[in-house]
């Protein structure tokens, strides 16, 4: 599509409507530059930052916190239009008729994430002033969660397909270094470099998607794309949908691009809880739900979107029973969780708010999960196993009543958090109607009963039964620095659900102006209290056959191996890795070693042939390389008669 | 520029305008036959009167310096000595080595005396005078490059020495030709150079212009390049205390040792000659030519014509003195003092002088407005410069050659390369680098 | 040579030149070419050198005589007085031993020079001829009417200043060169007087070397000293004499070597 | 007598050269080989100069002398190191640089 068709487009185009920044949101680009400021200086300066570099990367982010509420507050002050707030920085690549301007897009959805990420993100900074007090590297650690802090700030607040494709890249980065922190360890470089690469797949899906948007519209603004969205071809909507998909597949660790995220719980425990609970694996579920005019033109976009999610939810909660590494065990959860964010956001227009809702009450609760494992793992000297712990409630009470909140809170204990957002979930699943919402609707549900078990393992391996600890460790609670915003977070996972629900119009309500009103289906097949009721009784089937396996009974200190082959494989995280070396790798291994054995045969050969002539030639001209200068002159000497010949017969001609 | 050096505006507040006994290029081209083969046969016979004289003569003097009384027999005060000396080697038996390359070793005493002739055809010896009716000046020839021509014969001289010295098949004189080839390439610079200056003021490179050039001041104002010509000349015809090429110490006779008879003869009418010519040069360039010294240039009759021819040999004998009297003052240089002085002090300082000459001669030439303040400045920067550059170093020259540029010796110690210790090696006290003890 | 410089500058017709020229040139080209060749053949390179003097003198008189006096003068002063000396100078360090060999070594090599050389120069005048058939002669003597010296003064400092200033480049480039190629690395440090002493006693020699020539009748420096049982004495005849000696022609008045004696 | 008889006689001299250069394997009678063929194109530039009226030939030859001076200055260095390595001054001495 040409240029001038797409402007014409951009100018009848019925999409957002976007209006320019004032007053305080002027100063929107402080948000992400107060954190990149601080990780400039602090991966600058060097050692010399090592005194107080833990409290300059606290800092930044909680200001841009301060800024964030206070802009959140001048939003409420308006009204729902003008809530959507677009800040023009500059023209970025003014290349001919390519023009990319860079701005930033303030409104209520990316004020959301706004607020999860500096909110949540700056209590995890706070607690790993405690958690890597002992670490020499500290201050670079607060670097780069400061440059993570600041792409995905931008990542979230960029007006246009390419400013977010920035962030994207910029969370990549900062994902990589995070993850190998430690580099010295050898899982540690590998996991960094797997999810750098099964991110790498994602981003291509992404860049593909841009590119197609801008063949498309001519533009990757925001603004531009879906106020063309609409009258552009079911099939162009399908592609970039799931294109898009693809990307959101690779940055939220969802089939089947997951296998990295279990890998990079080789990092620190506050980057796991950060980044990879709380606000860069929902970056998908932001995509998704960001791109909505684009899935409203796709039905089966969407779909694929609804599979993605459901399949990804039952294969995280699948493998959370099987892992006796707490934090893997978190990590398969998180997976299944954003599965149902991405089944939330999959279903369609009115269901989109649900999914977000799940991602903020999610962020609380599995961030405090995270760091209460962090706070299990600093007090048993790093130990992952949880098979080694046992008993630590009383030791580490803290610890476990924070965890206890977050646990109630994934579980969907009845008005903890989780009962607000993954129960409304379930039911929208069902209430999509037809097979797909009955498949859809059953999967949910039988995932929330998986998570309930593998929950309830987690809970009973690691706070009750009989110590099991090792050999000199002396479990006791974390200091003050680490415990307090693990309260200051359970104390989100316990209310943020019906906070978000109640006050006002909830979030749903809040994020009207950006994803469309929460609309009411078709009537619900079962009633709403009975939904609720099932989805209880199925989770409650799911803890108490936990607490029968692993409250009841002492837990040996060595998983057993005869087991069955479901076990087996939700050990192995059912074959993930398996798989893509078979259906990725072990080709592309084969198509290398023909492409090689062509190019050795193929085309070595000919080129070998041409050489051997060439060498064959030269060989026997190199006979003329004497040595002796005289020789050499002789040959000069006939060159020069040659040419008297030529300048002779010029004249004689 | 063109200016500089097409017309010839001198910086002296007037020149008197050229009177009719100065001579110009033009003047010459115009002689009958038998007037130039007059002049040739003149000239010859008084260079060869001048080397009969010249050989009593240094012996003389020489002897007066060493309170002697020198040859006194032959003929009146011994004048007679030179031409018996002649005589003599003339009719000595002649010895050729059997290791000679026979046809080198015959023409190189030629080679070494034919420009030492050819050189005084461009001096002018006198200005313009009437023989027979024929206008002419006191000068064989004039060329517009006339000075040029002079530095070709003396650079051509040299080969005969050269020749000689390694056609002898013998090692001293080859040791001798070796020396007189580097000196003559080294001096031969310093000494074109330092005639450069003049080539500025006079405008024109023919001597006989040069010489009308310096009507009213004698070009040895130009001080540094009269000394500098005077010492490179010195070095140029091989005269003490620069004769190493015939070095008797070390030498024996140097590049003529193996030479006898009428041969060696040549070779020392050659050195005489060159002496002869290389004091007429000096003569023309800097001391006014034949021009009368001072007072008396101002009698016209005194300052032209044949008297002209009085005042040259006057002001050539002196130079000639100078010669002599060097040979009876100063030992020999060692060759690499000899050298360090030739390119470390001659050809730098005549670089230095010329560009400052240059310089002068480009403001005045170009009349320069800010010259008044501009020539002060530039004298001041100048000698600073000149004080800078040869400020004598407070460190010696290291004199019997233990150590290079006085800088402290590194023993070496199983090392290649004589480094200092490099920190953390291991110091073992038999390979640290001490000062070589001085003797 | 006086003359010279003005018989270009006497006028002649454009064609023609002075006959006074021809007759130089007739003399001289001759004597030019033959020197040139002679240098070529000739089996002593300072032989070669002398020649290509001559040469160099040759084409020096043919520059005044073409209106080119700078040139001439600078030709001798340049050419024949500082570069052939400088290769006299270097023929006296490196090739004084001995004379050239003139056999080939090369197969074909003199066969195709000399054919070479010959189609060559048989080619270059035809060319030249066919090029000057059409040639008019315009002569210097307008462009000499300042000065040759002069003329080619301004030429040099105006349109060929940056040529000039080029090859002073060069000229220092080269003389810095020169010094660095030659130059030799002292190592060690140089012995001292004591030193040398020392060791001449270790060596078991400290008496200078026997001096050349006991026979009355041949004291020449080429001639060897004897032992007292008639053999010669080693080292008394500088081994650069012995090599010239030898290569250039028998000495029937020596001695002949002793079995078992050092050979030179 | 035309002008261009110099320019026959420097072919000749600049063929003598070029020959000497083939025949000779001193190095330094191949280098004075070089300074004649310069020297023959040095005749060349001066007749050229006197037949064009211009001075612009002898410049160029007073350049070629200037560029000989540094050539042979280096040129001899060489052959000097050379010598004091191999001992020879044979130019087929030094063919190490070839097949």
């Amino acid at each position: 599509m040409s240029v001038t068709a797409s402007s014409a487009l951009l100018v009848q185009g019925a999409g957002p409507q976007y209006v320019n920044a004032t007053g305080l949101f002027t100063l929107s680009w402080v948000l992400i530059a107060l954190p990149l400021l601080s990780a400039a200086v602090l991966l600058l300066t060097g050692r010399r930052a090592n005194a107080w570099g833990h409290l300059l990367g606290c800092a930044s982010v909680l200001c841009s916190f301060v800024l964030g509420l206070a802009m959140l507050f001048a939003m409420l002050g308006r009204s729902g239009p003008d809530r959507l707030i677009d800040q023009h920085l500059f023209s970025w690549i003014p290349a001919g008729s390519f023009q990319v301007e860079a701005g930033l897009l303030l409104d209520p959805l990316s004020m959301t994430f706004v607020l999860l990420i500096t909110g949540v993100g700056g209590m995890i900074h706070i607690y790993s002033i405690g958690y890597m007090a002992h670490d020499p590297e500290r201050r670079r650690f607060f670097g780069e969660l400061n440059l993570f802090v600041a792409a995905m700030l931008l990542l979230v607040l960029g007006d246009s397909f390419l400013t977010l494709y920035v962030g994207w890249e910029g969370v990549g980065l900062a994902s990589y270094l995070l993850i190998g922190f430690w580099s010295y360890k050898p899982t540690a470089a590998t996991a960094a470099k797997k999810a750098f690469l099964v991110n790498r797949v994602g981003d291509v899906g992404l860049s593909l998607a841009i590119m197609l948007m801008f063949a498309t519209f001519g533009t990757t603004s925001f603004a531009g794309v879906f106020s063309g969205a609409d009258r552009m071809m079911a099939a162009t909507a399908t592609g970039i949908g799931l294109l898009l998909l693809l990307g959101a597949c690779g940055k939220s660790a969802q089939f089947p691009l997951q296998s990295w995220l279990l890998d990079a719980m080789e990092g620190p425990t506050p980057v796991s809880a950060l980044i990879h609970a709380a606000t860069m694996v929902t970056a998908g579920v932001y995509l998704i739900a960001r791109s909505n005019p684009i899935f409203d033109v796709s039905p089966n976009a969407r779909l694929g979107v609804t599979i993605v999610g459901a399949v990804t939810l039952l294969f995280g909660a699948t493998i959370g029973c099987a892992y006796d590494d707490i934090k893997k065990v978190l990590a398969s959860s998180t997976m299944s969780q954003v599965g149902y964010m991405i089944l939330a956001v999959g279903i369609g227009p009115g269901v989109y708010a649900l999914g977000i809702v799940q991602l903020v009450c999610h962020g609380f609760f599995k961030a405090t999960m995270f760091l209460g494992a962090g706070s299990v793992m600093h007090a048993t000297k790093d130990n992952v196993n949880m098979r080694h712990y046992g008993g630590l409630r009383r030791l580490m009470p803290i610890t476990f009543l924070t965890f206890t909140a977050g646990y109630l809170a994934i579980i969907g204990f009845p008005f903890f958090s989780g009962f607000y957002s993954k129960d409304k979930i379930i039911e929208a699943a069902f209430d999509k109607g037809g097979t797909s919402g009955l498949v859809l609707g059953s999967a949910a549900l039988l995932g929330a009963g998986v998570t309930a078990y593998y929950m309830t393992r987690l809970m009973a391996m690691t706070f009750f039964g009989r110590p099991r600890w090792e050999e000199g460790v002396t479990p006791n609670e974390s200091p003050r620095s680490m415990t307090m915003p693990m309260i200051v977070l359970g104390i989100g996972a316990v209310f943020a659900g019906a906070l978000l629900t109640f006050v006002g119009d909830g979030l749903a309500g809040f994020l009207t102006p950006s994803l469309g009103p929460a609309e009411k289906g078709s009537p619900p097949v079962i009633s709403a209290s009975g939904q609720t009721l099932l989805i209880l009784a199925v989770a409650t089937v799911g803890a108490v056959i936990a607490y029968l396996q692993f409250g009841r009974r002492s837990v040996p200190d060595t998983a057993r191996q005869d087991v069955p082959v479901v076990v087996t494989a939700a050990r192995q995280a059912l074959y993930g890795d398996a798989v893509n070396e078979a259906v990725f790798m072990r080709p592309g291994q084969y198509t290398t070693r023909a492409l090689v054995f062509f190019d050795n045969f193929g085309v070595d050969g000919a080129v070998r042939g041409l050489a051997a002539l060439v060498g064959g030639s030269s060989g026997r001209l190199r006979r003329v390389q004497t040595g002796f200068v005289r020789s050499y002159a002789l040959l000069m000497f006939g060159g020069a008669a040659l040419v008297v010949i030529g300048l002779t017969l010029a004249y004689a001609i | 520029m063109n200016q500089l050096i097409s017309t010839s505006p001198l910086s002296l507040p007037s020149r008197a305008p050229v009177a009719a006994t100065e001579a110009t290029v033009s003047t010459f081209g115009h002689d009958p036959w038998w007037l130039i083969l007059g002049k040739v046969v003149a000239v010859f016979v008084f260079l060869v009167l001048i080397t009969l004289f010249l050989i009593w003569a240094e012996r003389r003097i020489v002897a007066r310096m060493q309170q002697r009384l020198g040859p006194n027999r032959t003929g009146p005060f011994g004048l007679g000595q030179g031409l018996a000396d002649g005589i003599k080697l003339a009719l000595k038996e002649e010895i050729i080595p059997a290791m000679a390359d026979k046809p080198v070793y015959f023409i190189a005493p030629i080679v070494a005396t034919i420009p030492a002739f050819l050189a005084f055809a461009v001096i002018p010896v006198g200005g313009v005078v009437s023989i027979f009716g024929h206008v002419t000046a006191l000068q064989v020839t004039d060329l517009p490059v006339a000075v040029l021509f002079i530095l070709a014969c003396s650079s051509f001289g040299v080969y005969g020495i050269v020749l000689g010295g390694w056609a002898s098949g013998s090692t001293y004189p080859l040791l001798g030709a070796l020396r007189s080839a580097a000196q003559v390439i080294s001096y031969e610079v310093s000494l074109a150079l330092a005639l450069v200056p003049i080539f500025l003021y006079a405008g024109s490179l023919s001597t006989s212009e040069i010489v009308a050039a310096q009507n009213r001041f004698w070009f040895v104002f130009l001080v540094p390049s009269f000394v500098i010509y005077m010492v490179s000349a010195v070095g140029e015809t091989n005269r003490a205390p620069f004769d190493l090429p015939e070095a008797e110490g070390e030498l024996v006779g140097g590049f003529h040792t193996e030479y006898s008879s009428l041969k060696f003869a040549l070779f020392f009418l050659a050195e005489y000659i060159n002496m002869t010519t290389v004091s007429a040069v000096a003569t023309t360039l800097f001391l006014g030519g034949w021009h009368a010294p001072f007072l008396l240039s101002r009698v016209p009759v005194l300052n032209s014509g044949w008297f002209g021819l009085v005042w040259f040999t006057l002001k050539l004998l002196t130079v000639l003195f100078g010669f002599i009297w060097l040979r009876g003052t100063l030992p020999r240089l060692r060759y690499d003092q000899f050298m360090r002085l030739g390119w470390k002090l001659l050809i730098p300082a005549s670089l230095v002088w010329l560009l400052l000459v240059a310089a002068m001669r480009t403001l005045v030439v170009e009349d320069v407005n800010l010259r008044r303040n501009l020539v002060p400045v530039g004298i001041v920067f100048v000698v600073l410069l000149l004080l800078v550059s040869f400020w004598p170093s407070s460190k010696k020259p290291d004199r019997d050659g233990e150590g290079e540029d006085g800088h402290p010796e590194i023993a070496v110690g199983n090392r290649a390369f004589p480094v200092p210790v490099l920190p953390g090696e291991q110091t073992d006290p038999t390979l640290a680098p001490r000062e070589v003890t001085r003797a | 040579m006086s003359g010279l410089a003005h018989l270009g500058t006497a006028s002649y017709a454009l064609q023609q030149t002075t006959k006074g020229e021809a007759v130089i040139f007739w003399l001289l080209a001759p004597i030019a070419v033959l020197a040139a060749m002679a240098m070529v053949l000739s089996r002593r390179a300072v032989h070669s050198a002398l020649l290509l003097a001559v040469v160099m003198l040759c084409l020096a008189t043919f520059y005044a005589a073409q209106d080119a006096p700078f040139l001439a003068f600078v030709q001798v002063i340049v050419y024949t007085g500082a570069i052939m000396m400088l290769f006299l100078f270097v023929l006296m360090l490196v090739g004084v031993s001995s004379a050239d060999s003139l056999v080939e070594t090369l197969r074909g090599q003199r066969a195709a020079a000399i054919l070479g050389g010959l189609g060559f120069a048989v080619l270059l005048i035809a060319l030249i001829g066919s090029a000057v058939s059409s040639m008019t002669v315009r002569g210097l003597t307008a462009a000499n009417a300042g000065g040759n010296v002069q003329g080619i003064a301004r030429l040099l400092f105006t349109r060929y200043v940056f040529a000039f200033e080029a090859t002073s480049a060069l000229l220092i480039t080269a003389a810095l060169g020169a010094m660095v190629l030659t130059h030799k690395e002292l190592l060690v440090p140089k012995a001292t007087q004591r030193q040398l002493a020392a060791r001449r006693f270790a060596d078991g020699d400290p008496s200078p070397l026997p001096g050349p020539g006991v026979y009355a009748d041949h004291d020449a420096v080429d001639t060897p000293a004897l032992l007292p049982d008639g053999s010669v004495a080693p080292g008394s005849v500088a081994p650069v004499l012995e090599s010239m000696s030898a290569a250039r022609f028998p000495r029937p008045d020596v001695l002949p070597l002793a079995e078992g004696d050092p050979q030179p | 007598m035309s002008p261009a008889y110099y320019l026959y006689l420097s072919a000749i001299l600049f063929t003598v050269g070029a020959a000497g250069f083939l025949l000779r394997r001193n190095a330094v009678v191949v280098f004075m080989c070089v300074e004649l063929m310069l020297n023959a194109v040095n005749l060349t530039l001066v007749t050229f100069a006197r037949i064009n009226g211009t001075l612009d030939g002898q410049i160029i030859a007073f350049f070629v002398m200037v560029v000989a001076a540094a050539e042979v200055v280096v040129g001899l260095a060489i052959i000097v190191t050379i010598f004091r390595t191999r001992q020879s001054a044979s130019v087929d001495d030094v063919n190490l640089l070839k097949y």
